[in-house]
Formats: C-alpha cells, structure tokens, sequence
C-alpha cells in the first residue's frame, strides 16, 4: 500500500497543486488519459468545497489531502477543519431556465464527483468533514 | 482589457478566445468579466483550455445568463472530448452549443 | 507565510508528485517558466537522493517536502529517514574524458542544486538528512 | 523494441525520437538500453522531451560511452533552451552537440 500525503492553506491558489500531485498519481497508479482527467476533475471540486464551505477560506486552516493506493483501489481523503455539514447533496444537478432566470449558477461540483468516481462517502463532525473517493482500475475493453 | 481572453472581433461575431489553461477559481473572475461586452454572435474558444472544474462553469454561465438577456447566441469552440462530456453532464451544451470552425467561416465571409 | 506539505514513499515514481507540486507552488510564487524549471530540476535531484542515497529504497521509510513562500522568499525543506551522512560534495562536478573511461556516470545531482537555487543547506544527523533549497524572487529586469 | 524511443533510419544514420516528456529515474533504464544499437551517426531527438534529470543524463551518457567505443557520431536535436542551459552546466554539450534538422537533412540526402 502507497501513500502520498499533501496539506495545503486554504487558497484556492494550492488546489492547483493537489491538481497536479493527482494528475500524477493517477498515471502511476495506470489510469488512462480520461480517467486521469475524471480524478482531477473531482478532487479539483472537493478540494474548493473543502477551502470555501469547510474552511470558510481561513488561510489558517488546511486542506488535508491523503492518496492511497492499494492494489487495485485508489482511494483519496480530503478533509478540512471546518464546523462541518449536516448533510451534503449529491443528486443530479444541471443547468436549467429557472436556474438561470434566478441567477444560481453554482452547485454542480458535489453532482460532478458523484459521477465521476466509483465510490463517494461523506463523513463530518463538528472536528470538519472528510470526503472519501474511490476508483477501482478497470480491464482493459 | 483581460490577459486571459484575447477578443477578435469581425461584423456581428466576437470570438473569445480563451488564453489560460485552467478555468478554475483562481481565473474565473476574470473570464466572467468578459460577459459585460458580448456581441449577438459570441463564441468561446477552448482550443488552449486544458481544464475546467465548476467555478469554472459558474464564470461560463454568467455568458449565457447575459446572451440570453440580450438576445445573443453563444457558442463554444475546440472543446476537448472530456469537457464535452463534462457540458453534457451539466447540460451546459443546451445553453452553449458547439460550433465548428468551419461554420463560424461562414459567419466571417458573410460579414 | 503559506506553507504547503507533502510526503511521499520511498518509489521514484512519486518524485514526479512532488516535482509536478514543485512546479504549481514556483506558479503561484510567480517564477517565470524558466525558474519553474530550475525549481523542478533541483528539487527532482534533492528526492531521489533522499530516496536513493537516505532511505536506501526502502519504501516504508519517507521523504518529507516542505514548500514555505515566506515573502520573496521560497524555501523548500526536503528531508529523508536514513542514517544520515558525514558530508555532501557540491562541488563542480562535469562531464569529462576520465569518468567517461572509467564508466562513472553519475554524481551531478548535488553540484545541479548548488547552481539552480540561491542557497542551500544540508543538515544530517543519525535520524535522516534535511536539505533546505532557498529561492527569491528576482526583479524583472 | 521500446515504446519510449521511436528509431527512424536511413543510410548511416539513426535518428532515436524519444517520446516520453520526462528523462528520470522512471524513464531512464528503457533510454538506455537503445545505447546497445546505434549507427554510425546517431541523433537522439528531445522535441516531445519536458524534463531531464540527472538519472536521465546518466542514461544518456550510455550512449556517449558507446559511441566512443564505436568511433560513432552522437547528436542531440531539438533541445529547449532550458536543457541547452543544464548540458552546458555538465558539459554533456561537448559529448553530445546539437545538430539542427537542416544539417540533418543533407545527410539524408547524402544517403
Ligand atoms: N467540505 C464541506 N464542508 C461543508 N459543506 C460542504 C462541503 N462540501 C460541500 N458542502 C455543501 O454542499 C453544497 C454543495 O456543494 P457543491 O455541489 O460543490 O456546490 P457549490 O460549492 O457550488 O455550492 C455546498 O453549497 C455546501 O453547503
Ligand atoms: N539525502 C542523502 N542522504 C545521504 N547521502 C546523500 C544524500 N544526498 C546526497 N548524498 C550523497 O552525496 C553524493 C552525491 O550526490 P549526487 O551529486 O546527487 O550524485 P549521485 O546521486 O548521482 O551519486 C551521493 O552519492 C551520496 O553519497
């Protein structure tokens, strides 16, 4: 089992490098070109959600970001010191009139990752919330 | 001026073309801002655009928020494979359909 | 004062990690792309020896990386769990006829740091060997 | 055959594309194994190469090694200015000049 841990202030400036470290290690790991952009992608979104509703964008306070790979899971952990949520939505949420008539134009990042990754559980306590990802390495088509 | 879109304009189209790689929290701001100058034919082009999260998106909206109050169309350009299946997703490509480079000529010879 | 974390196993497929994070924090510090590069060079020689030379490969031992933007100041700690070592060559170390004959085609890693960043220190003890880089940013000229 | 260095020959010439972006540690070995077959003028082409370290040159002083041994001519093509400025730092310049594609061609034309 490998691990690669990252903590990060929170500015959205150094989600850039959680970005980065994950493209990274999602080729190690042996994902496909798409799927590396899936990963980034999602961690991309929990890591703001982390900085802005987690942390309320205290510099202060980290973004903890842990990597595990383990045969043929790679499982990702971001967590933030935040008063954490009672509970998140993740259903589908798309652009529409209304939406756009009333001007909310955000709300999309918790939809993205559910659908982009294998495998999402959310866990929060008034210590901060920690999001889990899990992708599973698929046979080759 | 931004530094992040560079703006050609010709007749009734303006193309945006967008020059940072990442349209994410950190240059989102600046990309939004652009929507205050649209014209009745505005394409976006991603054609150096190598990735796109949701702040992204939000900025994006407040173009089709503002074409849709003027009455203009708008388009996206060189969307790579994965961020079409991310504006699917979202149904961003209901509001901001893709365009390909040769229709746009069109657009051009007509002007 | 921001200062960003990052530990990874002793496999030198997570240099990349790090150099890829390298190259987001130089970003954020407002190198321009040839420092960035200078930056990923250095920081690249200083976690493989820490791998190669400190932990000795062994992949349950890590490397630690600090990145702190302090001001004009970049500083970046990286630091290995080996048994330490006496002292680090860095002096001006070339390609030359001799290595060549004598099939010794290593050994540039050190004196590359020592030319890429503006300061260097190495600190070692029986419980690992700390590198510090230190970079500043330049007027333009 | 490696799927990291892509050979073109023609004549005396062999031309080594390497096409990963990174020289390092991970890349290093499957470089170097080329060094086992190279022809009297031997180009290696950096144009798709981002990074080179110093695993990385030690691969590639395999090839300066060999070439020696072989009374072969060695090349570098394509090299950002950034690596020009690192092969200097060491030297590798000496044992490895670059030679630019027009130069290239008349050897071409010479076969
Ligand atoms: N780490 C977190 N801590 C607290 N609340 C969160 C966290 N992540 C998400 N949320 C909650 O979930 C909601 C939906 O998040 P998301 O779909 O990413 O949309 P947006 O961030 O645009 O509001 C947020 O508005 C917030 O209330
Ligand atoms: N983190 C470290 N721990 C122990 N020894 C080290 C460390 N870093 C460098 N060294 C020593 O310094 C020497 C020179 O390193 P370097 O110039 O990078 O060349 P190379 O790694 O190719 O031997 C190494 O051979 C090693 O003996």
């Amino acid at each position: 089992m490998d691990r690669v841990e990252l903590n990060i202030p929170s500015n959205p400036i150094f989600e850039r490098v959680v970005r980065a470290s994950a493209a990274e290690v999602g080729s190690a790991f042996g994902f496909s070109e798409e799927r590396i952009e899936d990963l980034k992608l999602a961690i991309s979104e929990a890591v703001n959600n982390a900085i802005d509703h987690g942390n309320r964008g205290e510099a202060g306070k980290l973004v903890a970001v842990v990597f595990e790979i383990d045969g043929e899971k790679l499982e990702i952990r971001i967590s933030d010191q935040g008063p954490g949520v009672e509970r998140i939505d993740v259903t589908r949420r798309v652009v529409d009139e209304a939406n756009l008539e009333a001007g909310e134009l955000r709300g999309f990042g918790m939809y993205l990752i559910s659908e982009l990754v294998d495998d999402l559980e959310v866990s929060s306590s008034h210590r901060g919330t920690i999001l889990t990802l899990r992708l599973y390495r698929r046979e080759q088509p | 001026m931004s530094d992040i879109i560079r703006r050609e304009e010709f007749g009734e189209v303006a193309i945006l073309h967008v020059t940072t790689t990442s349209v994410d929290a950190i240059s989102a701001a600046a990309i939004a801002a652009e929507c205050q100058d649209m014209r009745p034919i505005t394409v976006l082009d991603f054609s150096e655009v190598s990735f796109i999260n949701s702040a992204g998106i939000s900025a994006l909206l407040k173009f089709v928020v503002s074409a849709r109050k003027s009455g203009y169309k708008l388009f996206a350009m060189h969307v790579s494979p994965h961020h079409q299946k991310i504006f699917k997703m979202v149904e961003m490509s209901r509001f901001m359909p893709t365009i390909e480079e040769r229709d746009l000529a069109e657009y051009r010879i007509a002007s």
